[in-house]
């Protein structure tokens, strides 16, 4: 049987988190085996010849004290500032990433892409591309964990979580939850599938389309009749929704926030938590009516529709009071 | 000194015989005797479970039990562990029987509340019995919302309810202390002439003190929850899981320090009186004590890396997790200059002295690496941080745990432990502990989750190496109960202070009497002056 | 033990392990300072909650503590208040020896917080019949957001429930000091259990005073 | 321990300035502060409790370590709660959701 003792390295991140493993790995061999041969050496050397011995007390020195504590510190702050640095690019997902939308129940994985390929415990992506997941659960707290990308993100209920990964080798690799979630935790795994770009895209084209994310999301638009308030024109009792994300929007409150992906989550399933100035609160709740990935698909829909014509892009539309000079960075999650 | 005829002395074991006399006792010594039967009892219900989980997993495929027991395997495994074996473990024993008497005084300050606290201890692990025996719990010992609060069908509310009177027995053993330390130390007693024993449990104390509560609040809340279906952390409402997972380590990673901490105590002792010399730096290690318990408060949030806790609070509390690098380091170095030029003996709690050396230095290296941020996002959750928390507090407390058993065995019971079976068994249970443990960090760098069941067959070989290590550990774990338990009434009569020690423990009668000191000393010397008690014209034994 | 020598007043109430009645007065009053250190955390961990869900629902939260009788808060504070301070006459009189005196300050902040946990049990009844009480068949009319209103509610019922069950304890104290008090057993000399008993009543006043203005006082102004 | 005993007219007089703080945060609660709201009804607490424990507790008259032990309690609910709230405020400062 073959004894694999290192994992197979597969991503960006990879090659960082090993190099930082063999300087935390060389530290460790250096100190364990220092502290070992010390105690070793010590022990046979001064082993105890008769019963009445008695050695002289030792008084402690400063200066050591003060070395074996600077020392040791200086090199844990290598390990500080390499983790925070590969943490810090972790956490900081490339503008041109292809984006997937997770969602994650007990015990299943579902995947979804921009063009519609749904996928569980599955995931097709191309190599050498950067792949964003915005993920969410519908129950417990899952983790989404790539051994072979060295990545690892809790997926979090009620509220959405992002990691990223470019894949740099082909190949098949395991796809953990890696946080306890009940009975099938240990069932809850799948397949990360790395492709050559030309054979993601024979994929994508062979595969079983659903229609585009956004699409889906327009058919689910009408079919709710979210368009009797929100009409792309303004005039209906809602805000309009055309080229409402990335842009900040003035609340009822004062606050002025980013309409991003958390902000129209939270606002089809708890409406009135964040009212836009000037509209009352009027809009029913989607909580329970919509799954989470019919939310998704709104969004997607929500993201792809342009603003209204006569309005250049991003510019102040007429419904929603923007308030340019007050621009605050994003809310916090609920 | 008389060291033949224990049985005519009157002591604290045959002040009286009934079970009235233990059950309602005051005496701090009884107590602790008490609470060694309880957490024995509870080690081994523990180590079954652990049993059970290793043979599972000799396997991929879980064919041993089925998923739901398994989970609830390593539910009460973890739960009997930390908070009924670990918790307790040295503060309530070693600590509740010796840290009176190095001080000298009679008893701890409050001997009512001290017999309350074994009461709760009893009552908590009886709720925790009862919710195994009725059909377990399987949310894991974090008990991690929503999961604990909305999904799980099992046990969760007994087995909360037993964690949250336990923990009121471990706040008053620590407030005890506390105040004993701080009001019943004997004349000429100053703080630093205080045995460094004394000063980790002082530490211990205030994190029992300052981090229990939390605990203990968190799980009201979790019950409230639970049985009343009204929304504290959950998101359905707009709650937040993740304040849960910040108010749960805000005490259960102090807690890592309420087991290890009392067992830096005992090493400092182990290490000075088989070396007979004074702990180099005596000050710096009493001193890092206090930095670990206050430190050790300020870094609970490296649990949540890849909880969707923010990057800056990340990197904040990833940088004060270093911070406590430094006083365990200290430590470390200061007790292996102590055996510089010293007079090394090699009885048995010294061969388990070096085992903790050696092991927590590898479970506090390996400490270093999941505080690294974007190295823990990939060990987290797997058995790389299963094989840290093991070393640290298998190879770190119950190491210690072990050798001070061994250590005070003769003045707890007066009789001496057969010393070659003694060393045998700590040898086995180095060698087996490695065995099981050391293949767990390959396997977690590899990417073997945490708490699975069953696994990909490609794990399969390292973790049959585990469970074989487990197997030796085991034997390693049963021989001292069958040698220790043979020497209440075979080993040899101990006599007053067998090792040459130095504490004011080992100047009184094995076992101590009653009061323990015939009058209270008057203390003129340094801790680990050893010039008092060994050498020319100085009586040994 | 008592083969000690020690005044015949001192024996009666000396502890074996103490040499002398200070060094136990003063480890019975400090260990009761450390208790209350656990309690400050105890309670603390529900401040904590507390202030993130009021940090991430501010409107909510103000909506849903208006809907509070702050009137009736403000009276239930000073009742407290009031048992403070007939209990610090108490512990007082118990310093001078004055037993008369000091049964009937007992007694007075006895009845002082039966007073408070009244006012309480109407104000909790006040909440079920209003469907403030979370769980099932919880509704809250002012805000459309139900899920937050009920996180306000459900930590106002632990916090202020919690609170009470620490009177209810603090009741129960009084009461033993009272049978005490009446058999005679405090004097000038021994009366550390009415001294901390004390120490722990006005803890529980410090905890309401700071829940009464988080609870029942945030946006008054706005409503 | 006699010279610790107070006088009945110091317990009256902060009995009286308890009440009368309670009466003010009361009323102070509907004037339009905005921020301040919050940071006035916490002061007016926080000086309630000052006094019960300074007067009430005896606190003026106990000794450094009592002193030391409230101070500590303090200190250590500062840090659960500031902490807490580094994560709490910081999240999604990145840019990035979950984060």
């Amino acid at each position: 049987m073959k004894l694999p003792l290192f994992p197979e390295s597969a991503s960006n991140f990879a090659p960082d988190v090993d190099h930082l493993l063999y300087y935390l790995v060389g530290v460790s061999v250096f100190f364990i085996v220092l502290i070992f041969a010390l105690i070793f050496y010590f022990a046979i050397r001064y082993r105890r010849r008769s019963d009445t011995e008695l050695p002289k007390p030792i008084h402690a020195s400063l200066a050591l004290e003060i070395a074996w504590s600077v020392i040791p510190f200086g090199l844990t702050m290598i390990m500080f500032a390499w983790g925070a640095n590969i943490f810090f690019k972790e956490s900081r997902p490339p503008e041109n990433a292809m984006q997937v939308y997770v969602v994650a129940k007990q015990w299943m994985w579902k995947l979804q892409h921009m063009e519609g390929q749904r996928e569980i415990n599955e995931l097709h992506i191309p190599v050498g591309r950067p792949v964003k997941l915005v993920m969410t659960s519908e129950d417990a707290i899952h983790s989404f964990f790539v051994p072979a990308f060295r990545t690892k993100q809790d997926v979090v209920p009620g509220r959405y979580s992002t990691t990223w990964f470019t894949a740099t080798k082909p190949g098949k690799y395991h796809l953990f939850c890696a946080e306890y979630c009940g009975t099938k935790h240990s069932g809850m795994t799948g397949w990360i599938y790395a492709m050559e770009p030309q054979d993601y895209q024979a994929w994508l084209s062979g595969g079983r389309a659903f229609g585009s994310l956004a699409e889906n999301g327009e058919k689910l638009f009408q079919d709710l009749a979210c368009g009797n308030c929100h009409k792309a024109d303004g005039s209906g009792r809602c805000p309009s929704l055309a080229g409402l994300f990335g842009r900040s929007v003035q609340l009822a409150d004062g606050r002025t926030i980013t309409a991003d992906e958390a902000y129209l989550r939270e606002s089809i399933l708890r409406p009135d938590a964040k009212i836009v100035a000037g509209f009352q609160p009027l809009m029913p709740t989607f909580q329970g009516q919509v799954t989470e990935e019919g939310v998704l698909e709104l969004i997607e829909y929500i993201k792809s529709l342009a603003p209204p014509p006569g309005v250049g892009g991003g510019t102040t539309p007429a419904e929603i009071n923007v308030n340019p000079g007050a621009a605050t960075p994003a809310p916090t999650n609920p | 000194m008389n060291t033949a005829a224990i049985e005519t002395q009157e002591n604290y074991l045959n002040a009286g015989y009934g079970l009235k006399s233990w059950l309602l006792t005051k005496d701090h010594k009884r107590i602790a005797i008490l609470y060694l039967i309880t957490v024995t009892i509870f080690f081994f219900i523990g180590g079954i479970f652990a049993s059970l989980i290793r043979i599972e997993l000799l396997t991929p495929q879980g064919d041993l039990v089925s998923s739901d027991t398994y989970n609830k395997l390593f539910t009460m495994h973890g739960i009997t562990m930390i908070f009924f074996f670990l918790i307790p473990s040295i503060p309530a024993t070693l600590g509740n029987f010796f840290l009176p008497m190095m001080i000298g005084a009679r008893d701890l300050a409050f001997p009512r509340v001290n017999l309350l606290s074994w009461y709760l201890l009893v009552i908590g692990g009886l709720f925790a019995i009862f919710a195994m025996l009725a059909g377990g719990v399987d949310t894991g010992w974090t008990f991690y919302t929503p999961y604990s609060t909305t999904y799980s069908n099992t046990w969760v509310i007994a087995t909360a309810l037993g964690i949250f009177v336990s923990g009121f027995s471990s706040i008053l053993t620590g407030l005890n202390f506390i105040v004993t330390v701080h009001r019943m130390r004997a004349p000429g007693m100053t703080w630093f002439r205080m045995p460094l024993f004394v000063w980790s449990h002082y530490a211990t104390a205030l994190i029992q003190v300052l981090g229990t509560p939390v605990i203990a609040v968190t799980l009201v809340l979790v019950f409230c929850e639970r049985a009343f279906h009204i929304g504290i952390f959950d998101p359905a409402l707009g709650g937040d899981p993740v304040l849960f997972q910040h108010m749960f380590w805000f005490y259960s990673h102090p807690a890592v320090y309420i087991m290890v901490l009392p067992a830096m105590g005992v090493v400092s002792e182990l290490i000075s009186v088989y070396s007979r010399k004074p702990i180099f730096g005596y000050h710096f290690v009493a001193f890092s004590s206090m930095a670990i318990a206050v430190v050790g408060f300020l870094v609970w949030g490296h649990h949540l890396f890849v909880s969707t806790q923010s990057v800056y609070a990340g990197l904040v509390f990833s940088l004060l997790s270093y911070f406590v690098a430094v006083p365990s380091a200290v430590k470390v170095f200061n007790w292996t200059a102590t055996l510089y030029k010293g007079s090394i003996s090699f009885a048995t709690p010294m061969l388990y002295a070096f085992g903790f050396i050696g092991l927590f230095t590898i479970g506090g290296l390996t400490g270093l690496f999941v505080a690294s941020l974007g190295f823990d996002v990939h060990v987290t959750d797997t058995y790389f941080v299963v094989a840290h928390f093991h070393y640290v507090m298998v190879g770190g407390t119950i190491m210690a745990y072990m050798g001070g058993l061994h250590y005070w065995w003769p003045k707890m019971t007066g009789r001496m432990y057969p010393e070659a079976w003694a060393r045998l068994s700590a040898v086995i249970i180095f060698v087996g502990f490695n065995l099981t443990f050391f293949p767990q960090f390959i396997l977690g760098y590899m990417g073997m989750p945490r708490r699975y069941h069953f696994y990909p067959p490609e794990f399969q070989v390292l973790h049959v190496l585990s469970t074989a290590g487990a197997s030796v550990l085991a034997v390693g774990y049963l021989l001292p109960m069958i040698y220790l338990l043979w020497s209440l009434r075979y080993g040899e009569v101990a006599g007053r202070n067998p090792w040459g020690a130095t504490g004011l423990e080992w100047t009184t009668q094995s076992p101590p009497p009653v009061h323990n000191f015939d009058e209270i000393p008057v203390v003129t010397h340094e801790a680990y002056d050893y010039s008092t008690v060994v050498g020319e014209g100085v009586e040994v034994g | 033990m008592a083969e000690q020598a020690h005044t015949p007043v001192e024996t009666l109430a000396l502890r074996e392990q103490f040499d002398t009645a200070e060094q136990q007065k003063e480890s019975s009053t400090f260990g009761m300072w450390v208790f209350l250190v656990t309690e400050v955390m105890f309670f603390g961990g529900m401040f904590l909650a507390y202030t993130v869900y009021r940090n991430t629902y501010p409107v909510v939260f103000g909506m849903a503590s208006t809907s509070l009788n702050a009137l009736i808060g403000a009276l239930n504070t000073a009742v407290l208040l009031c048992s403070s301070f007939t209990m610090v006459m108490a512990v007082r009189a118990a310093q001078l020896g004055r037993r008369k005196v000091l049964i009937w300050f007992l007694i007075l902040t006895l009845l002082l917080g039966l007073v408070f946990l009244g006012v309480k049990a109407y104000e909790w009844n006040e909440k079920f019949v209003e469907h403030h009480v979370p769980g099932m068949h919880f509704h809250f009319e002012g805000a459309a957001e139900q899920g937050p209103a009920q996180l306000f509610f459900s930590l106002y019922f632990a916090m202020t429930g919690l609170h009470a069950l620490h009177m209810v304890v603090g009741a129960g104290i009084l009461s033993w000091l009272l049978y005490h008090a009446l058999r005679g057993r405090f004097t000038a000399e021994y009366m550390t259990p009415v001294d901390i008993a004390g120490l722990y009543w006005h803890f529980v006043d410090i905890i309401w005073v700071f829940l009464f203005p988080l609870l029942y006082l945030i946006d008054r102004h706005m409503r | 321990m006699s010279e610790n005993i107070d006088s009945v007219k110091t317990y009256t007089a902060v009995w009286l300035i308890l009440l009368a703080l309670t009466g003010i945060t009361t009323a102070v609660a509907y004037v339009d502060l905005g921020a301040f709201s919050v940071v006035i009804a916490l002061l007016i607490a926080a000086i309630k409790m000052l006094l019960v424990a300074l007067f009430f507790m005896h606190m003026r008259h106990s000794t450094r370590l009592t002193q030391l032990a409230a101070a500590g309690a303090f200190l250590w609910l500062f840090i659960m709660m500031a902490f807490t709230l580094a994560d709490v405020w910081t999240r999604g400062l990145v840019g990035t959701q979950g984060r």
